[in-house]
């Protein structure tokens, strides 16, 4: 089985490389085949693992030391177990569907060996981040899968935007790491190894408030990686990437590895339930925060991406309650059928030149037949209607909140779930329904490629039916996981509070067909709604972006400025050359002495040679005196 | 009224003043030669007199020394005057400041 | 041969410069670099030979020089100095082979030679005379470097340079003379042997006058905050080949004589100024990298970011735990490695554009997509990526660090933000967007000779990262007999309790066997 | 008490003849003050049991180098009155008084002298002369060849900075001058057959 480990592993870093060949070379389509070819051995691999999984077995293995100084032992040692192979699942059946799909999407692009070898090389370390058995390990993918989204991010480098996005994408996340960093730090220095293995074997025994503060930092790091608030304002920014890009890392894979790591650490925040309890209230916060700025942006990408953020919210809230096998599980359903709205989103892209307005389409399932099923079918899996995915593990998740009490949450969620709703299908309607807008623009738009489609449609299927996976994902993940069941205690409740729920969420989808799937105009910021103050606060992002940009952008610049103008050029290093021009200046002025006149200099001579007497006559005083 | 040696140390720096006060006052090079003369035999008693009072003739071989270095002194001293007379016709030590920094 | 490797290694350069005043100056070049290479492979037959199970010091050599002051020619390598002697004869060998300065290349080429035998002899030495010797020769050639081949400041940034350095040596020089007096006082005998000065055990107050002399001559040569400011100059006015040496070996001389001399010589004064030295280090982390975030040329981004990692280098020196030191050793191979290799990067678009603000560039990635390439790896490496070189000492001084003092690590992990934030600005600014300057649109990628410089380095870089055990293994051997003589040797219970007792090891050493 | 009055008595003729030697404008008086004055010294040598070094004292300073001063002197135009410039004459007084002030300080100030041990302590039994003679022919001899070496050296240079021919010579003439001289000798050299 450690072969199959190693195949899958490193299969993408081979395609990765062997794209990186052809990197500055034109585009050669067979770098698109290649990498793609490995990333299918990959999944195969992965599959070929979860079967061996599946079976009551883990596979462990140990490749080389990486770092050993002192007490330190780091290893690159990787482990598929009951969770990491889920994720090593996600990631390969998510990955090949997008390289697949990306060999048509980035057709006609200059960069296509440049962008299978980024991508290749995303997966790879996204595998690293998912295998690795200790925190080190986990920490290189970790910083690899920021740095592949960084070069995919600001993929097209000609453009201000897209650079200023990634260099935002990466700073942000490395203000994170810090924070994983020294939870990585405190656990070695209280435990003395950072493999998981041991770590959570001794966690228990450290006083509670290291466990508090492990958990903290832990968080901080998978707050960066997963975009939550506070530090979520790059997630939108990063659209300005390649849209299958969007699908993979900013949907799919990356941003979801802050939940994975929340999951894989199970035992510490086991034991500290209030730090459970603030990631839980965070994610609540985050999924209706997003959710709301989702309702208004006129963005496509932008509101999948906050709908993403919204889902994040609603992982974490179930990790955060200690229902980890549900947050696992929802981060698996997400990632096929928010993949799918994206890849989907990319076809209407393409159609439209680029376009990204929804406003300005309009009409569209008459062209883009395919594509309309599939983004339909997605928004309703994202929805949460039985009985796609998105309805089994969402609808947990809100089970969860009501049946460990936490109301409040509970309520949150299911607003949110209501708005979720409505957003996904204010954009399907807009995009699909409606008078044909586009023709304004003199726009001509067209289906994307078959085998675009074809490559998709592995996507659609799990988004419709991995809700029927959940018992023997249950099964398997629980051999690892807490296991839990969150059943609501009477059945009347149950029945309740889902048809409730569906009936919720269904409202929403109709009133949002009801308002936008006749919408006739493009909006041109006059109308009486768009000047309301709530609309202006969510179309501006509740002036977040701004606000990072004017307390610390704008400031840390020109403290720098001032750093270097005023404080390291006028005073240190004038403080420098004062001390130099002193001793200058001193020469300068006492060259005086040196008149010349042999008179003169005898007088120094003879000063000289008193004050060296008045010194030794004073020293002889003085030593006389403290030695009497 | 013993005579000990403080008294010779004593006026060996009272002679050793003088001269230095006539190194420092005289612009004749002539007469600054005679000066350390002076200087010189006011370290020539000391040398001496310490010498004597200690009971050890090194002080004596210091002042040897320095009567024969004195003498060599005056030769070549007196030899570069005269050149320095001749090419300018001046012995006077405020008109020679080539040395000037 | 192999018992007199070091005053091979050391001299072969100087007699192989010497030689050189004959050689034609066509002919210079290849002369240079042949030289180089088998200083090189001396180098690492040097490193072949060299056990790594031994803590101590290996290939010692003694010769008395003046035997009345206990003046010795002693020199020896321990983990910590051999790959520091191994990354200047390949920083030389590098240096000279991808370079493209043309002005009185024979010249320089024997200048770089004598250099590189004043860089082995520093890091050789085991007596505090031929240390110094060497250590003050190292500017000569320096001087020269950049007063003869630098830019149009280059007089005033040499003499800052030489005499902002030569300043604080000869307060280590103090340093040096009161230690061996105080080891005249305590055992009858004049010594200037290190192995010597480390069997004395000082009382604490002079441990701490001697301890800040010396801090004087390591911390402007490392160069710490605020003595940092001649480094900026020197390194915007040197040429490539200057600047190159400058960051990659000549600034590890501070930071090497802190391992060498301050952490064994004073165990007690270490801890006593391990805060604020902590402290000053972050400030120097912080500040420099937000000057460096200011800056309009490229050069002074990567001359102040080199500075800011040096801030880590010292963070690690005084965590005072093998993990610390082994990483800040290694981080001073890895910023040798990372910085010399920006440094030549610059100067490869300098040799094309003879400019280094940023502003007039921009888009060179589509234009010259290799360069862009390697500077991106190498910009990733600086700003400390795991798997390249740099993340693995970055991780383990700020490991070690965090031992001492939860909230300055803290603060000083704010380095890896910071550093991505002026890194990836100036990357930007210089790779990315659109070509707007009409001068860049036709500039030529990186060519063959400036490959043979980068391409080792990219390699090194990534090596290391992904496996540095080869290396990490003897100067951890190496590191942890310091610390073990620190903890002997320390005097207060603070200094105890600090510096961690190694002596009853064993049970983790089994425990890494067992893995 | 025979001792002290000569003590006494010489110390205060040498002030004296010392002090005209430095303060007087006459450069006849001045070096017939010195002579004195060295005379009076030898005095002193003899009180002290150095009757060798008086008679060294006499010959010397009295017989040679007092000679080569009048013989100096006749060179130069002396017999005026010497005309200085006197500046600050008080700065020279106050420092050479401090100076001697000084030096009284620490010589009166008894710390020196406990800790001195004689290496050639004087034997009784041997006169001054003969016993100089032993020391300076053993443990001086180096020195004293050196010194008499250095006479000789002194007295060439005496003889060639103030020969006859000094005109000619190269330290002398400034740059121009020589290239001048130098160039001449060459061209006739040429041009001569003399």
């Amino acid at each position: 089985m450690e072969l199959y480990l190693y195949i899958a592993l490193f299969s993408p870093l081979v395609g990765s490389l062997f794209a990186a060949i052809f990197g500055a070379s034109p585009k050669t389509s067979i770098t698109g085949y290649v990498t793609s070819a490995l990333l299918f051995t990959s999944f195969v691999s992965s599959a070929i693992l979860l079967n061996y999984v599946m079976g009551g077995h883990t596979v462990h293995v140990e490749m080389m030391t990486w770092m050993a100084t002192g007490d330190l032992y780091i290893p690159f040692g990787f482990v598929v177990d009951q969770v990491s192979v889920v994720m090593m699942m996600v990631v390969t059946i998510v990955s090949t569907v997008v390289h697949v799909y990306s060999i048509g999407y980035m057709d006609h692009d200059k960069g296509f060996n440049r962008f299978f070898s980024w991508l290749s090389a995303f997966v790879f370390s996204m595998m690293v981040l998912v295998m690795s058995d200790n925190f080190a390990g986990l920490f290189i993918g970790w910083e690899g899968v920021g740095l592949c989204s960084w070069g995919l991010i600001g993929f097209w480098y000609q453009k201000d935007s897209a650079t200023w996005a990634a260099n935002e994408a990466f700073i942000m996340n490395r203000i994170a790491d810090l924070g994983m960093l020294i939870g990585i730090f405190l656990i070695y220095w209280n435990i003395g190894s950072i493999q998981y293995d041991v770590v959570f074997a001794e966690v228990g025994k450290l006083p509670i408030d290291v466990i508090t503060w492990i958990g903290i930092f832990l968080f901080i790091g998978a707050m960066g990686k997963s975009a939550q608030f506070p530090l979520h304002t790059w997630l939108a920014d990063a659209m300005e990437g390649p849209t299958p890009v969007s699908a993979l890392i900013h949907a799919a894979t990356m941003v979801t590895a802050g939940v994975y790591l929340v999951v894989r650490s199970n035992p510490i925040y086991d034991l500290i339930p209030n730090v459970g309890l603030f990631i839980a209230s965070l994610g609540a916060f985050v999924a209706l925060f997003a959710a709301s700025m989702a309702l208004v942006n006129r963005d496509m990408k932008r509101i999948i991406a906050y709908s993403t953020l919204s889902q994040l919210g609603y992982m974490f809230v179930a990790a955060g309650l200690g229902a980890y096998w549900v947050a696992l599980f929802h981060l698996m359903a997400h990632a096929f059928f928010k993949a799918l709205l994206f890849l989907g989103a990319g076809n209407v892209m393409h159609a439209m030149h680029d376009e990204l307005d929804p406003f300005k389409m309009g009409g569209l399932r008459k062209v883009m037949k395919g594509t309309f099923i599939m983004m339909t079918l997605a928004s309703v899996a994202l929805a949460g209607i039985y009985p796609f995915a998105g309805f089994f593990s969402k609808d947990l998740i809100l089970e969860v909140g009501f049946v460990e009490h936490h109301y409040v949450i509970y309520t949150v969620l299911l607003l949110t779930a209501g708005l979720t709703a409505f957003y996904s299908f204010r954009l399907v309607a807009l995009i699909f329904h409606g008078e044909d807008r586009y023709k304004l623009f003199g726009i001509h738009p067209h289906e994307a490629y078959k085998f675009m489609l074809v490559a998709m449609s592995p996507l659609l299927v799990l988004a419709i039916i991995a809700g029927s996976f959940k018992m023997t994902y249950y099964q398997l993940v629980t051999n690892l996981l807490p296991s839990t069941q969150y059943h609501v205690h009477s059945e009347a409740t149950y029945w309740i509070m889902t048809i409730g729920t569906q009936l919720f969420v269904m409202l929403a989808i109709a009133f949002a067909y009801k308002k936008y799937a006749n919408w006739n105009s493009v909006p041109d910021g006059s109308s009486a709604m768009e000047n309301r103050f709530c609309y202006k606060l969510l179309w501006n992002q509740y002036y977040i972006p701004k606000f990072y940009e004017e307390v610390f952008s704008k400031p840390y610049l020109e403290l720098s400025k001032i750093a270097w103008k005023q404080i390291d050029l006028k005073i240190v290093d004038a403080m420098v050359d004062t001390i130099a021009n002193v001793i200058y200046k001193t020469g300068e002025n006492t060259r005086d002495i040196q008149d010349g006149n042999l008179s003169t200099m005898l007088r120094w001579m003879v000063f000289g040679l008193v004050v060296l007497l008045a010194l030794a006559v004073a020293f002889t005083v003085g030593y006389n005196a403290v030695g009497a | 009224m013993e005579v000990t040696l403080t008294h010779y140390l004593v006026l060996s720096t009272v002679l050793f003043a003088i001269g230095l006060i006539g190194v420092m006052r005289r612009k004749n090079l002539l007469m600054l030669f005679f000066a350390t003369e002076i200087l010189l035999n006011a370290t020539n008693i000391a040398f001496a007199a310490i010498s004597h009072y200690i009971g050890d003739l090194s002080g004596q071989m210091f002042a040897f020394f320095i009567i024969a270095i004195a003498a060599s002194e005056v030769a070549v001293g007196l030899g570069l005057l005269i050149v320095w007379y001749k090419r300018t016709g001046k012995i006077d030590l405020d008109q020679m400041n080539s040395m000037r920094g | 041969m192999i018992d007199h490797i070091l005053t091979l290694l050391i001299f072969f350069p100087a007699l192989a410069a010497m030689l050189g005043f004959v050689v034609a100056k066509d002919s210079m070049r290849a002369y240079g670099i042949a030289v180089a290479a088998i200083e090189f492979a001396l180098s690492l037959w040097l490193w072949y030979a060299y056990d790594p199970m031994v803590s101590g010091m290996q290939f010692m050599e003694s010769t008395p020089i003046v035997a009345a002051f206990g003046i010795n020619y002693l020199l020896g390598v321990d983990g910590i100095s051999l790959f520091i002697i191994i990354l200047a004869t390949f920083f030389t060998l590098i240096g000279i082979a991808s370079l493209t300065e043309t002005r009185r290349i024979k010249d320089l080429i024997i200048t770089l030679l004598f250099l590189e035998m004043t860089m082995v002899g520093v890091f050789a030495a085991l007596d505090a005379i031929v240390f110094y010797v060497f250590w003050e020769l190292s500017l000569v050639p320096m001087l020269y470097i950049i007063g003869a081949w630098g830019g149009p400041l280059r007089i005033y940034a040499s003499i800052k340079f030489f005499l902002y350095t030569f300043t604080g040596s000869l307060i280590m020089l103090v340093g040096m003379l009161f230690m061996a007096y105080f080891y005249y006082q305590a055992t009858g005998m004049w010594s200037f042997s290190i192995l010597e000065w480390y069997r004395l055990i000082l009382p604490e107050n002079f441990q701490l006058w001697l301890f800040a002399a010396f801090f004087f001559g390591f911390a402007i040569k490392v160069p710490m905050f605020p003595f940092h400011t001649w480094l900026p100059y020197a390194h915007g006015q040197a040429p490539t080949i200057g600047s190159v040496i400058l960051a990659a070996i000549l600034l590890k001389m501070g930071t090497y004589a802190f391992v060498r001399f301050s952490l064994p010589l004073f165990p007690d004064a270490s801890v006593f100024f391990m805060i604020p030295i902590a402290i000053i280090a972050i400030i120097m982390i912080i500040y420099t990298a937000m000057v460096a975030y200011a800056q309009e040329d490229i050069k002074q981004v990567v001359a102040y970011s080199s500075v800011s990692h040096m801030g880590v280098i010292i963070l690690g020196t005084f965590a005072l735990n093998v993990e610390g030191v082994s990483g800040s050793v290694f981080l001073m191979l890895a910023h040798g490695v990372v910085s010399g290799a920006l440094f030549l990067l610059v100067g490869v678009i300098y040799d094309r554009r003879h400019t280094k603000m940023m502003s007039e560039f921009g888009g060179l990635a589509s234009v010259m997509p290799r360069y862009a390439t390697i500077f991106g790896i190498m910009m990733m490496a600086s700003v400390g990526l795991p798997l390249t070189i740099n993340f693995v000492g970055e991780f383990l001084s700020l490991l070690g660090f965090y031992k001492q003092s939860h909230v300055l690590t803290l603060t000083a992990g704010v380095a890896i933000i910071v550093g991505a934030i002026y890194m990836l600005t100036a990357y930007k600014k210089a790779f990315f967007g659109p070509v707007t300057n009409e001068e860049n649109k036709n500039l030529s990628d990186i060519n063959k000779t400036e490959m043979v410089g980068l391409i080792p380095l990219v390699i090194v870089a990534i090596w290391l990262g992904v496996y540095p055990k080869p290396v990490l293994g003897p100067i951890n051997n190496s590191v942890e007999s310091v610390i073990q003589l620190m903890h002997d040797k320390a005097q207060s219970a603070e200094a105890k309790e600090r510096i961690p007792d190694l002596s009853g090891k064993n049970g983790t050493i089994s425990m890494q066997e067992a893995h | 008490m025979f001792e002290a009055i000569a003590f006494y008595l010489f110390a205060a003729l040498t002030i004296v003849m010392f002090t005209i030697t430095v303060m007087t404008s006459q450069a006849l008086y001045a070096i017939t003050a010195m002579a004195a004055g060295m005379i009076f010294i030898s005095a002193f040598f003899f009180i002290l049991g150095a009757d060798f070094l008086g008679a060294i004292q006499i010959i010397v300073y009295t017989g040679a180098v007092m000679a080569l001063y009048a013989f100096g002197m006749m060179f130069f135009d002396t017999t005026r009155n010497v005309i200085e410039k006197r500046t600050n004459p008080k700065i020279v007084f106050v420092l050479g008084i401090l100076a001697a002030v000084m030096v009284v300080a620490i010589f009166v100030a008894p710390i020196v002298s406990n800790n001195i041990h004689a290496l050639y302590p004087v034997e009784a039994n041997v006169g001054n002369s003969q016993a100089v003679g032993m020391v300076l022919f053993s443990k001086y001899l180096v020195p004293f060849e050196v010194a008499a070496v250095m006479l000789l050296v002194a007295m060439i240079a005496g003889i060639v900075l103030a020969g006859k021919k000094m005109d000619k010579s190269l330290t002398l003439m400034a740059d121009d001058q020589i290239a001048l001289n130098h160039t001449s000798q060459e061209s006739n050299h040429k041009g001569g057959g003399h």
